[in-house]
């Protein structure tokens, strides 16, 4: 019982924006939250990752609340929302060192080029971001993932977007991977991606 | 034909390297020329004294700064309507000389106020207005180096630098048109010269070096530009020049 | 044409009125900074008088200059600016109605509340009417040159700084004509020349703003 | 022949994106330009539409080169980009009504509201899209172009980001509708829609 | 924590430094503000040393502001500061790397070149090394302070122009001490009780603007 959820709820304007919401992660599971458009998946993901704050309910790091220590929960967390988190001026290498370095991972040039050997993005290496297309930023902030592999709690906010068929799969094989070595995974997507295994699906939909 | 051949970066590449060498000489031979008369052949001035011979740069410097301005703004322009390459480079290269002529003009035209305004700036239109010209160069190269999409650059400086013409009347023409401190035109050619012929050549003569001057280093720099910009294009290995 | 025109002044003003704040802001941003020079220079009248009309110009300058940058940015950021130019309307049409939808908010607030400003600086009333004069005249010349400067800087980062370095050499000499009328006939002098230089920076900027603003949009959107 | 290509070309830095670009579209064809990231579908997106000026070749549209005059082939195409040209804090209804009237077209409340519901949207008709999930806003966006289908070419850069499955369909039925009444389709997309019917495909990718 | 600290300092200065304009243009637009006053006011000796030192103060303080917003607001609307507040560093580490940043960029140029710019307002040697003195003092309170208003305006539109709204009447302290030790001495007056107070507000600022600043970027990105 890595991630426990209880009676998670949360509201915008006064109103609810799904009904409250309980789960519990182990070690090795992975959840997708499916729901139409608007139903709160991404209101749930920022809420799990502690970027906004629950109108009730807790969740449980280890057992301990993480709302108490919120920068301890930071750590064993990746988050990638519907932005990307990277400068438009600086090169992916730049982008990359710099948010490593900042979360205390090694960037060693060697490791970050192999990463990025397999996003295909090594000729772009030295290109400032702003200069990619839609994808290949994409891909630069997907290649924090791999890199970051040691954080436990992966939450992904549709991370298939704009991506390429065989980038989908390079992603859906690291996901795979992340698991099968005992991490944790909270993602969504509308897309049909349902070569990833033993993946538990959360509903939202009815706020009540 | 002719003139054509040489508006691509190509044929106009070497041509630079030889023409470059040609006008760096004859600037070191004029201006070796023109200070010469400048300082000893040129007389003393009866109201100022030895401080006036700072003339021969202020003048020729503040005539090129403007001189260079219009050139740019023209090879902007080409490039903007025409969408040739090597006109906007030209307009590229040209900046940071303009920008050096209008340094110096309002530095040595400082250094002169001094003694015969007693002061070292005034906020007079003439001043002013060359003053704004420095801004205009440097805003047009900042612009030019903030977008890193050299197509983008070239046309969006050249905008400025058209829009920004209208400071070179107001600058020539401040003298007329305001009551200022600062002298009025004294080359003309339709009036006959207010001032001693040796005076005169020096001035015209240092003019003319400036000139040769600002041609030679535009020409470098737009050599160095093309090799930058076409650094993917095949012909610059081949020709290794 | 003409509708085009319209469509667009409303669409700006609608959206400074959704963000009521914009008009707040560059109004009292005018009030303070017109009312920092009296404390950091000091409260003696005779000086005041001497510095009123000039640091009520650069107060007014510095304001239009600080929502310029947003007139173009937002729409090019969100996409917008390619949906109005793909309308097929004439893009100088269009960069028109943003320009003086600019003027209504950061240049005729100033306008209507500088003689209010001007009393504070103790000028007179001949004097505060020749301010609100040269200002009427001259924030339109002051919005057409510094959209010009937004334009060109349109998508950088720094935009903004930039495009004030852009525009400031264009500023000035609206700003010594409006502010020197007002000095002028503070000392009693004709001021017929300072005005008509400044109504014909009004009509050249008319005219060739609209054009060098379209240049610079269609640039950036390539 | 309502559109024709030819040897289109575009660079970046000089060096060409794509190789050069053929082909012909008439009145009821669809054309789908696929590629794996970054091999120029969106720059080829904003050539086609006019917003970005080729590098060689031409586009004719009627027969008239579309250089030449630009304004009027504006007033043929609706295309929507990667961004979706909505102001944030404007409501959905005034997006709408503004663009809408913008483009010529008559906003009438009654058939906007159609849409809208068409779309899911009615309850949201009156908040700003800024207080929108992701795939809200992309529905506003596209309810211009069922309420601007007058318009024949239309140009679509991946329209079914973000949408849930529901929504996907119900614009596969909206493209199917606009190129069975004679209109004109580009798009590209990632994601598997091989509901759409007689699409052409044209694939992006060798750079000469 | 100090490796946190020392890596926003890098990747602020290095994002600065890639946009080398950045750099460039709080130095210019410096230049030019403190150019127009000159200009509106008219060209007399007496007036300008009179209004010197006030002129510069304003300028600096217009400068520092002029970047100001996009301190954090690029960060923002990137998903760049939810990933830094993400990294689990105590954010007010990490704010206050950037607003040193900002002073590095918008103040220290600033600071040297102001002399040169009293140099033009004929103000004599002794002023001008109270004119540094103040403003190297002085200018690192205007960044904390600043900081707060752009934490506060993070996401809004128009922000640049409410955040201004916001700080300035916390900059105006410190006009008034700076500008004032300036005009102070110039009148042969003591100056370290101006001084002191500047140093006081430096002491103070430190102390509370980074917990303010972290508590501002929490809030907007709930
Ligand atoms: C920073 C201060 C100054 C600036 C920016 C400046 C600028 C200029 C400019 C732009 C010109 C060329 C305009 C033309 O050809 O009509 C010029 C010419 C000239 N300047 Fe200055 N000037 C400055 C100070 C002075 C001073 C202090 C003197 C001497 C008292 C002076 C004397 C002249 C003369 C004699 C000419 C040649 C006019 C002619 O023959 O046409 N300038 N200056
Ligand atoms: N602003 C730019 N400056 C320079 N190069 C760019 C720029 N934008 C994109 N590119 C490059 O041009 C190529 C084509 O980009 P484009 O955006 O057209 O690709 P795309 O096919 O739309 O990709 P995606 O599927 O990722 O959206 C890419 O290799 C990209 O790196
Ligand atoms: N800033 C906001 N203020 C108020 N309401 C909001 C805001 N952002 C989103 N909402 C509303 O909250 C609800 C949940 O939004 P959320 O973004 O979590 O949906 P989502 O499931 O991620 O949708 P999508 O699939 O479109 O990304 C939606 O109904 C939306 O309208
Ligand atoms: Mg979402
Ligand atoms: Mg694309």
């Amino acid at each position: 019982m890595l991630l426990e959820v209880r009676q998670l709820a949360f509201c915008r304007g006064g109103i609810p924006v799904f009904s409250p919401v309980d789960f519990v992660l182990n070690a090795g599971e992975s959840i997708r939250v499916v729901g139409p458009n608007g139903s709160g998946k991404t209101s749930l993901l920022r809420l799990l990752s502690g970027l906004s704050r629950p109108d009730g309910g807790t969740i449980l790091w280890q057992q301990k609340s993480v709302s108490k220590s919120l920068l301890d929960f930071y750590k064993n967390i990746v988050f990638l929302g519907h932005d990307l988190g990277l400068k438009q001026q600086l090169t992916a290498w730049e982008n990359l060192q710099l948010s490593l370095s900042m979360w205390g991972a090694i960037a060693s040039k060697s490791s970050v080029s192999a990463v990025l050997e397999r996003l295909d993005l090594v000729g772009l290496i030295n290109r400032p971001v702003m200069k990619m297309s839609a994808g290949q930023k994409r891909r630069v902030s997907l290649a924090r993932l791999e890199l970051l592999s040691h954080r436990q709690l992966w939450i992904l906010d549709e991370p298939f977007t704009s991506l390429d068929s065989g980038t989908v799969e390079y992603l859906i094989g690291l996901l795979r991977k992340h698991t099968e070595s005992g991490g944790l995974l909270i993602f969504t997507t509308h897309q049909d991606v349902d070569s990833i295994s033993s993946v538990k699906t959360l509903e939202l939909g009815v706020t009540c | 034909m002719s003139f054509w051949k040489f508006s691509s970066p190509q044929t106009f590449y070497p041509v630079a390297k030889k023409l470059s060498v040609i006008f760096f000489v004859l600037a070191a031979v004029l201006t070796i020329w023109g200070l010469y008369i400048g300082f000893f052949v040129a007389p003393t001035d009866f109201q100022q004294g030895e401080s006036y011979r700072i003339i021969f740069i202020h003048v020729p410097a503040a005539w090129m700064s403007m001189f260079i301005y219009l050139v740019m703004a023209f090879w902007a322009g080409v490039g903007l309507i025409w969408n040739t390459r090597l006109s906007s480079m030209m307009a590229h290269a040209l900046a940071p000389t303009g920008a050096m002529m209008t340094f110096v003009a309002l530095w040595t035209g400082a250094l002169w106020g001094r003694p015969t305004w007693g002061t070292w700036w005034v906020w007079d239109a003439r001043l002013t207005s060359e003053l704004v010209l420095l801004f205009l160069y440097v805003g047009y190269i900042v612009l030019r180096s903030s977008i890193d999409d050299p197509r983008r650059g070239d046309r969006a400086s050249a905008v400025l630098a058209l829009v920004g013409v209208v400071n070179v009347p107001i600058i020539y023409f401040s003298v007329q048109w305001w009551n200022t401190l600062h002298q009025g035109a004294s080359v003309s050619l339709t009036k006959s010269p207010s001032m001693a012929s040796s005076m005169l050549l020096g001035m015209l003569v240092m003019a003319l070096a400036f000139w040769m001057y600002s041609i030679a280093v535009s020409l470098v720099r737009v050599r160095k530009i093309i090799r930058q910009r076409e650094s993917n294009a095949s012909w610059l290995s081949e020709s290794a020049g | 044409m003409l509708t085009a025109f319209h469509i667009v002044l409303r669409r700006e003003l609608l959206l400074a009125l959704r963000q009521r704040s914009d008009l707040f802001t560059v109004f009292f941003f005018f009030l303070i900074v017109s009312s920092l020079f009296p404390l950091a220079i000091g409260p003696e009248l005779s000086t005041l008088q001497l510095i009123g009309p000039g640091v009520i110009w650069v107060g007014a300058l510095l304001s239009s200059l600080l929502v310029l940058h947003r007139l173009f940015e937002s729409d090019y950021s969100d996409g917008s600016l390619e949906q109005l130019m793909l309308s097929g309307e004439p893009l100088t049409i269009l960069v028109l109605g943003k320009v003086i939808a600019h003027w209504c908010i950061a240049g005729l607030p100033l306008v209507l509340v500088a003689p209010l400003i001007g009393l504070q600086f103790s000028l007179p009333t001949s004097s505060l009417m020749t301010l609100t004069l040269t200002l009427l005249i001259g924030t339109p010349v002051l919005s057409m040159f510094g959209s010009i400067g937004a334009a060109l800087t349109i998508g950088l980062r720094g935009g903004s700084a930039l495009s004030s370095l852009l525009i400031l050499p264009f500023y000035v000499p609206v700003l010594i004509f409006g502010a020197g009328a007002v000095g002028a006939q503070l000392q009693g002098l004709d001021i017929s020349g300072h005005l008509s230089i400044l109504i014909a920076m009004l009509c050249f900027s008319i005219g060739l703003a609209p054009l060098a603003i379209a240049g610079a949009v269609k640039i950036a959107l390539e």
